[in-house]
């Protein structure tokens, strides 16, 4: 991994600019398979936060139940977290980050999870904005329930005691994309770096940031030929761009030629860049990016990066017009009137 | 009747002039969508404001518009407000139910109906006024749109004047229902006063009903369940809700959506101290409350039968995570869709036991509008204190129909945030261990995502569990968790409403109900009384149930169980919990739609008991 | 124990020389996903064709890969199978709780192991045999990828000649597994004969247990009760599968999936006779199968707990609009997500109230694999017959363990397809009432979509219907299909399979259980017995009860009702149909996620009759 | 209403070519209310059926709950109904069509119904390619709960007693093109004709076909500057195209100018027939059909007609190699393998 401008490493043990080390963002220790995608994701979420700074109690890890949804576990100890029920994730969150819109939520979802139980949920947490981070480990099987067909497995797939999935697959980052969610990404777990920098971009986005990360399960779908094994993402992945997230105060230190570069601000004052590869992308338009999502999807190619981003509309805790103080903070004399007021109150129904 | 035909008969009718004062059932049969609501209100407000105790029903269909629908005003001086069997009166504006209509008036009833329908010859027992509604509304000519709409008013004057319900008050009633509109009220009044007056006019009165003056409502109050509720909620610090549209629990969220913004905004930014969602479906509705009832707020949401059942599975999770919530369930007819404008009691044994594997939920059941008001502030201190989803269950009788009740009560003790610990308390403890049962209660600590302090973290699972929290699938770990679950619903029985109970000397039998078949039992007690049958009532307001109701149920030689639901629901949890006494327990249910009546349980009782009831 | 040594002790110890006769339990501990399947099932076969009854347990993590996981073989030459809480033999293959587990053999138990472990000094009541596993398979040298794997077979090998297990048994046993695929086999036999070996040439019998041939399993089968379950499934004529994925209901689906394309392809056109679908979720599974039992369809499901809650609504729905389907529930343990691969029988009460608003639901509780299999046919003649839903409650213990059965019977009588009408039968009658109670059992009569006819066609809903299936909000048309379907019920006893009696001479006690404890109680009441306490059994296998089941309850002074979840779900269904009884029924529940042991059952009733019980 | 080519005109009382009259195809008296769009809708289902003379009893009405869905009442008397579960009617439809592929399911929904508590379910239907017509009721509100918002409603919409809608409308459309519909059309109920060629069209499609159909609410919805409302309907819709569907015995007397008409062939060897309007628009390519919805969105006009067609993919029966005889029609002797087939077979357990 090339140590690129903004992309802030920091030694494991050096701690944060909060005093941490790194140990203090890890979770206990893995029992997923050796080498399953989710593992490699679960490292970058503790490196992303480590490496930003973040405290730990400031984070709450949400999930479904799956293979993928058991992975908060495996971070952040020292943060909330919800395991909550299959496909219900979102909704869950909703109801948290509206209570306490202090804290930053970073939902962790299967292909499962959330293109089949829970695609509604899915689509309407996009719809409303909600502000969190939407990942998506997507291997395109039930890992934990032992390897049947999820909705994102290709076409023609073939898996042992399954037979052949004769259904074309859901393209996490279309629905996301139709439903208007302004910043969706996708990835691949075998390409840590580019998860990262995505991961720090989406924590600094303000509502809904999906991240539809291919993370191959070793164990049931790993298999020549399968768009969600290690093969195929590492030999047909095409990123779109080299993608660093900037912190606000060190946008002076970048240094890249111009031209070659696409800088996007954030509402928060940090910064997207966008390092030109092989072609021109515009990552701020949505035809665009459904017409990519298309296309290489009948070329049979992984394209990865930030496919949109757009940061107008609301998140749902500005659209519905919260106090600032999270809700869970009010005390009684805000959340119960006065006895004067209810006797006033009660007038109108004499 | 017209003046002259009616004078003579008058005079031969001794009848007509022994008065029947402030004690008929009035049913208005309009068609849905007709507009009727501002004239109902208005009749039963004017009632209502003479001091004369009321309650009014809405029998309506699931439908927008066009099918039949019927307001009942029931008026009573004894302060009797079930649903009546029979009516005394009747406000026959649907030509398509007309004829059927007629038979539920009682003998002697009276019927006011437009001029242009053709009387069957069913029911000469039977005074009726026919109302010249066409001539009346062309004369007075209101703006088009709404002639349609002022046919309602004509019936309001013709029928106070002639039951003597006082014009005045009608227009106090338009006054408060247009919220001071003066062109809204005048347009109305003008009709009003027409009809009264040609009423005056024109027609005799040849019945015996009168509404009289009284006071037995000074101070008093005049509304739904659902909105009681609503602000019960609001003044129990509610600060999320998430709902999904459903009749008849949408009511009660949209009272809050309304109401929520008058008494709830922040004053000096304007901006929500609360959030109300309406939600994709209700499993999303439920799972946000449980979203941020973990998060630490007073989190609700409103449904009925088919929505509860969608929440199933999240029910168990809110059980078994220890999650406090409050879900209302207003109750309709089921079983599945089933009748989704009707009301029913049919939710009990679904409720408690809902969510798959061994769950033990908790209900509140209001039988008043008052109490609709006070389990919706202290649905959250019990929540939060045990740590549980809490049900309320209302019905559609209550939740939507028109209840009097004295002012609600403010609440009498401060919000009770149950077991949470702070990142101070955390300092001063050794280990956090959310499951652990630390004051033997059966109740554990929590703390609140968020809490600035590296031992606050939990990682919370539906999943098997220790008490740190920690995934396990040991069989101890388990089977102590689900002891203490045990333990708590125990500990559960202190924090439930008592039953109310009304005990009178002598009695041997027991009657037990709950909910909004209450009016009609405390009826039907009365009536039995002067039949000599003598019954002690207790009424429920809670699962688990409190000492209370064992003893109750020990003292009688045979209990009743009124309820309506088919299958006996309460009365087998009760026989469940004294199987020693179960045969004592008696179950009496009906269950068709419509609410409880006085005279049901009257005649089920005697039917049992020896006797019968005149209605 | 290497054979150096143990030639002096063997000398002089006598007791080992009094043999156990295939009378053991077995655990072989392990790391999920190491590949012991082929192993352990190797292991089990060949002593299962030996002759000796056995049962296999898999006590598995709910996790892929490097868990621990235990397989338990439990050989009894009485023909008991249920858990045993203790085990005599232990091959102890996990380093990371290879302690822990030591503890649960008992005294004069055997472990096998891997020699680079260090046996802790905790237990020198126990005969270790030390197995250089790396060795032999560093000799043999195995493909590289299959070592790790290979691994198993050593034990395979070792155990075999300690205990006699027949070589010969083990290749079969392979043969079967690997299908004839001969380098399978061969490569798998090469460590197992070498292991073999090994042992007799370094080993020297210390213990008592080994295995003999007999005869008792003879013309028998072994499988699990998933795999029954789908194949009944298969003969009862299924046409339509809807599921979604869900441990332990999961592996009934994928029987059905992997053995229909084998039985149920048209033979002409290899076209298939059904269908199966993963649905997105249980929502849509139950769904769809409610619209192919609409259509006609024979249509089942299968989930467990979580996916039931998700079904509660459509269980209301098919309930009240009288649609037959097939649901299995193989249950986990509960409340919420609870132990996705741990056994309960905690979904008796949920289920049978499943849906908001007094609903009834009818289940079949098979108490072993041929019941499995039997009710997998049958539950589809009772659906149509009586036009419900049906629910079948298994568990994970009977679902997904290995069971000894003898082959399963023919299904003895003709597809019951209940009581539909066809074009013909419409044209000689009158008139067509989807709900009227023509026979007067309750059960009405059915046309199915697409009957060519004029007078065939309904309008299903589950609102409010009259007769001829016509909305209606009539309280009285409410009322009367309530009333029918609640005689229905009544008549949905006849159909139900009986419960099963065991008598014994002069008990006044008896004993109440259903589904996978039947082992378990079956041995406990011959322990019992043993110690002078006389109990009669009746296994119940279907809600609502039989007379039979009323009946026992009368002949005893006291009932003990056994089962596996924490309320005591099945004795309240009990008490609530015999209040006159109620005090007679005493819980004996016990629910910790592992199956029932007879151990647990005999003390429990001793602790309360007297005695105790030495396991 | 002008008398096209095609366009089977026949008088309700002459029987159509099975002999039925129009009041053949007609169900019990509406009880929604006067003027509602769904009666409209309903209209035209029955004379679509009576001119294409489909026997009664082969079509189900399937529904789910809301005032649309209880129209399958107001038709049809004569077809089986199934009015199901709120949200649920795909998964219903589903299974009684694979069980019975002889029959033509009609789903009649509501935007309630269909993009929120059953938008999975129609996201799936959708992709199996279940053999049916899916009508979606487009009023934009909850109408049989008295008029909340549903997910289709405008963003900014202010209801009475509601509020304002804060959401982006779910674009049934897109939605439906996205899950991989083959027959995707958007219409309008206030064009009766449009409606009910675009059903003849939808009937003989073999897959799923989605008519999204914009139905005003008298009551809740049919407010000035509602995009669900008669008058948005008549002033801003732009028909894409004239469609006309065409039997295959009636090919020939179709006559129209080459040039002005795209021509695409059914698998059953009927036709449709798209004579050009204002624009050129190719309903062969997706692509198109979303950028189409994008712009026509953010143009605030009506797109109507029928936005995408494609029949490659097999329907679910197909896919599934059901035999040919309908499973439902089975005998005891298919269903029931033989007592030697079970002992045989038990064999492999021992
Ligand atoms: C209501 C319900 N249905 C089914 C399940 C069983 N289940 C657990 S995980 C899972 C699928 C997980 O797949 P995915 O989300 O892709 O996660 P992965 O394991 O592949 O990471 C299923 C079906 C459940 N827990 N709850
Ligand atoms: C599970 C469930 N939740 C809620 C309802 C209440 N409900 C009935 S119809 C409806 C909305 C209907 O809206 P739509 O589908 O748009 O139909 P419309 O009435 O507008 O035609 C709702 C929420 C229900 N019947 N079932
Ligand atoms: S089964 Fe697959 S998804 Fe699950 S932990 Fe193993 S590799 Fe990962
Ligand atoms: S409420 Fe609206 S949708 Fe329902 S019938 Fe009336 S106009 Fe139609
Ligand atoms: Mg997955
Ligand atoms: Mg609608």
């Amino acid at each position: 991994m090339d140590n690129k401008a903004g992309d802030k490493q920091v030694k494991p043990k050096v701690p944060n600019e909060i005093g941490l080390i790194k140990a203090d963002y890890r979770g206990r220790p893995s029992t997923l398979c050796q080498g399953c995608g989710h593992n490699s994701i679960s490292s970058q979420i503790v490196a992303a936060l480590y490496e930003l700074s973040i405290p730990p109690e400031r984070i709450i890890k949400m999930s479904g139940i799956g293979c993928s949804s058991k992975s908060p576990t495996y971070i952040l100890s020292r943060s909330f977290g919800f395991n909550s029920l299959h496909g219900r994730m979102p909704t869950v969150t909703t109801g948290a980050v509206m209570v306490n819109h202090s804290l930053k939520a970073i939902g962790i979802s299967g292909d499962g999870d959330t293109a089949s139980i829970g695609f509604s949920h899915f689509k309407n947490v996009v719809r409303r904005n909600v502000p969190m981070v939407y990942i998506v480990e997507n291997n395109g099987v039930y890992g934990l329930t032992k390897g049947q067909f999820s909705a994102t497995a290709d076409k023609g797939l073939e898996l042992k005691g399954v037979g052949v999935n004769p259904f074309m697959p859901i393209d996490i980052c279309m629905e996301a994309l139709i439903s208007g969610a302004g910043f969706v990404a996708r990835s691949f777990a075998g390409d840590p770096h580019q998860v990262k920098e995505l991961l720090k971009a989406a924590i600094h986005f303000q509502g809904t940031a999906v991240l539809d990360i291919i993370s191959p399960c070793v164990t049931f779908d790993n298999r020549e030929g399968s768009s969600k094994s290690y093969r195929w993402g590492r030999s047909r992945k095409e990123p779109l761009h080299d993608i660093t997230w900037v912190p606000r105060r060190e946008e002076i230190q970048v240094e890249l030629q111009p031209g070659e570069v696409l800088d996007v601000a954030m509402h928060d004052g940090s910064h997207i860049k966008f390092k030109k590869l092989a072609h021109d992308y515009d990552p701020t338009d949505r035809m665009s990016a459904l017409k990519l999502l298309e296309e290489s999807c009948n070329r049979g190619v992984l394209v990865t990066g930030l496919l949109y981003i757009n940061e107008e509309t609301p998140p749902l805790d500005e659209t519905e017009n919260l106090v600032d103080l999270p809700l869970v903070q009010l005390s009684e004399d805000a959340l119960r009137p006065s006895k004067e007021t209810l006797d006033a109150f009660i007038e109108r129904y004499r | 009747m017209n003046k002259k035909a009616a004078e003579k008969e008058v005079q031969a009718t001794d009848a007509a002039q022994e008065k029947i004062v402030n004690d008929f059932s009035m049913v208005i049969a309009t068609v849905n969508g007709s507009g009727s609501q501002t004239a109902n209100l208005a009749l039963i407000r004017a009632v209502f404001r003479m001091g004369v105790p009321v309650s009014g029903k809405n029998l309506f269909p699931s439908n927008i518009k066009g099918m039949p629908t019927y307001f009942t005003v029931r008026a009573n001086k004894d302060g009797f407000t079930a649903r009546r069997e029979k009516m005394e009166i009747l406000i026959g504006m649907n030509p398509e139910t007309f004829d059927e209509d007629l038979n539920d008036l009682v003998e002697g009833g009276v019927c006011f109906y437009p001029d242009q329908f053709k009387v069957p010859g069913t029911r000469d027992d039977v005074i009726f006024y026919p109302v010249p509604v066409k001539q009346i509304i062309k004369e007075q000519n209101p703006p088009r749109k709404l002639v349609n709409y002022m046919r309602n008013m004509v019936y309001v004057g013709v029928v106070s004047e002639m039951l003597g319900i006082e014009i005045r008050e009608i227009r106090k009633a338009l006054e408060t229902h247009f919220k001071g509109r003066e062109k809204s009220i005048e347009l109305n009044m003008q009709i009003v006063d027409a009809s009264a007056l040609w009423a005056s006019e024109n027609l005799v009165k040849a019945d015996k009903y009168v509404v009289e003056r009284d006071h037995q409502t000074e101070g008093m109050i005049m509304l739904d369940g659902n909105t009681a509720g609503a602000l019960g909620t609001i003044f129990g610090g509610v600060s999320f809700v998430a709902w999904y549209p459903i009749t008849p629990g949408s009511s009660l969220a949209e009272a809050l959506q309304s109401n929520l913004p008058r008494l709830r905004k922040d004053e000096k930014t304007g901006k929500q101290t609360y959030a109300i969602i309406q939600a994709e479906d209700e499993l999303a509705a439920i799972g946000m409350i449980v979203g941020a009832g973990w998060a630490g707020a007073r989190a609700m949401t409103t449904t009925s039968g088919p929505g509860l059942a969608l929440m199933a599975e999240f029910a168990g999770l809110a059980y078994y995570t220890e999650i406090p919530i409050v879900i209302w369930d207003v109750q309709r007819m089921g079983p599945s869709t089933g009748l989704p404008t009707r009301t029913s009691q049919g939710d009990i044994l679904f409720t408690r036991f809902l969510g798959h594997g061994d769950t033990q939920q908790i209900m509140l059941i209001p039988g008043n509008i008052e109490e609709c008001f006070e389990f919706g502030w202290r649905s959250f201190d019990i929540a939060e204190r045990l740590q549980a989803p809490i049900y309320v269950l209302s019905d559609l009788d209550l939740g939507m129909n028109l209840w009097m009740s004295k002012p609600f009560d403010y609440p009498d003790q401060p919000m009770d945030r149950g077991k949470v610990l702070t990142a101070e308390d955390l300092d001063k403890i050794d280990e956090f261990a959310r499951y652990r049962d630390v004051d033997g209660d059966g109740i554990p600590y929590r703390t609140l995502p968020g809490t600035d302090h590296p031992k606050a973290a939990y990682f919370l699972r539906g999943s098997g569990h220790n008490e740190q929290a920690l995934y396990s699938e040991r069989p101890e770990d388990y089977e102590a968790n689900l002891e203490r679950l045990g333990l708590k619903y125990e500990t559960a029985r202190e924090y439930m409403p008592k039953p109310v109970i009304k005990e009178t000397d002598g009695a041997t039998i027991g009657m037990i109900a709950y909910g909004s078949v209450d009016p009609a039992v405390n009826e039907a007690l009365s009536r039995l009384a002067a039949q000599g049958v003598k019954i002690d009532y207790l009424r429920i307001r809670a699962v688990p149930f409190t000492d209370e109701v064992y003893e109750f149920i020990h003292k009688y030689d045979r209990i009743y169980v009124v309820e309506m639901n088919t299958q006996g629901q309460m009365h087998m949890l009760l026989r469940l919990d004294v199987p020693d006494q179960a045969t004592k327990l008696i179950p009496l249910t009906h269950n068709n739609g419509l609410p409880m009546s006085a005279h049901w349980v009257t005649e089920a009782v005697l039917e049992l008991e020896g006797g019968n009831d005149g209605q």
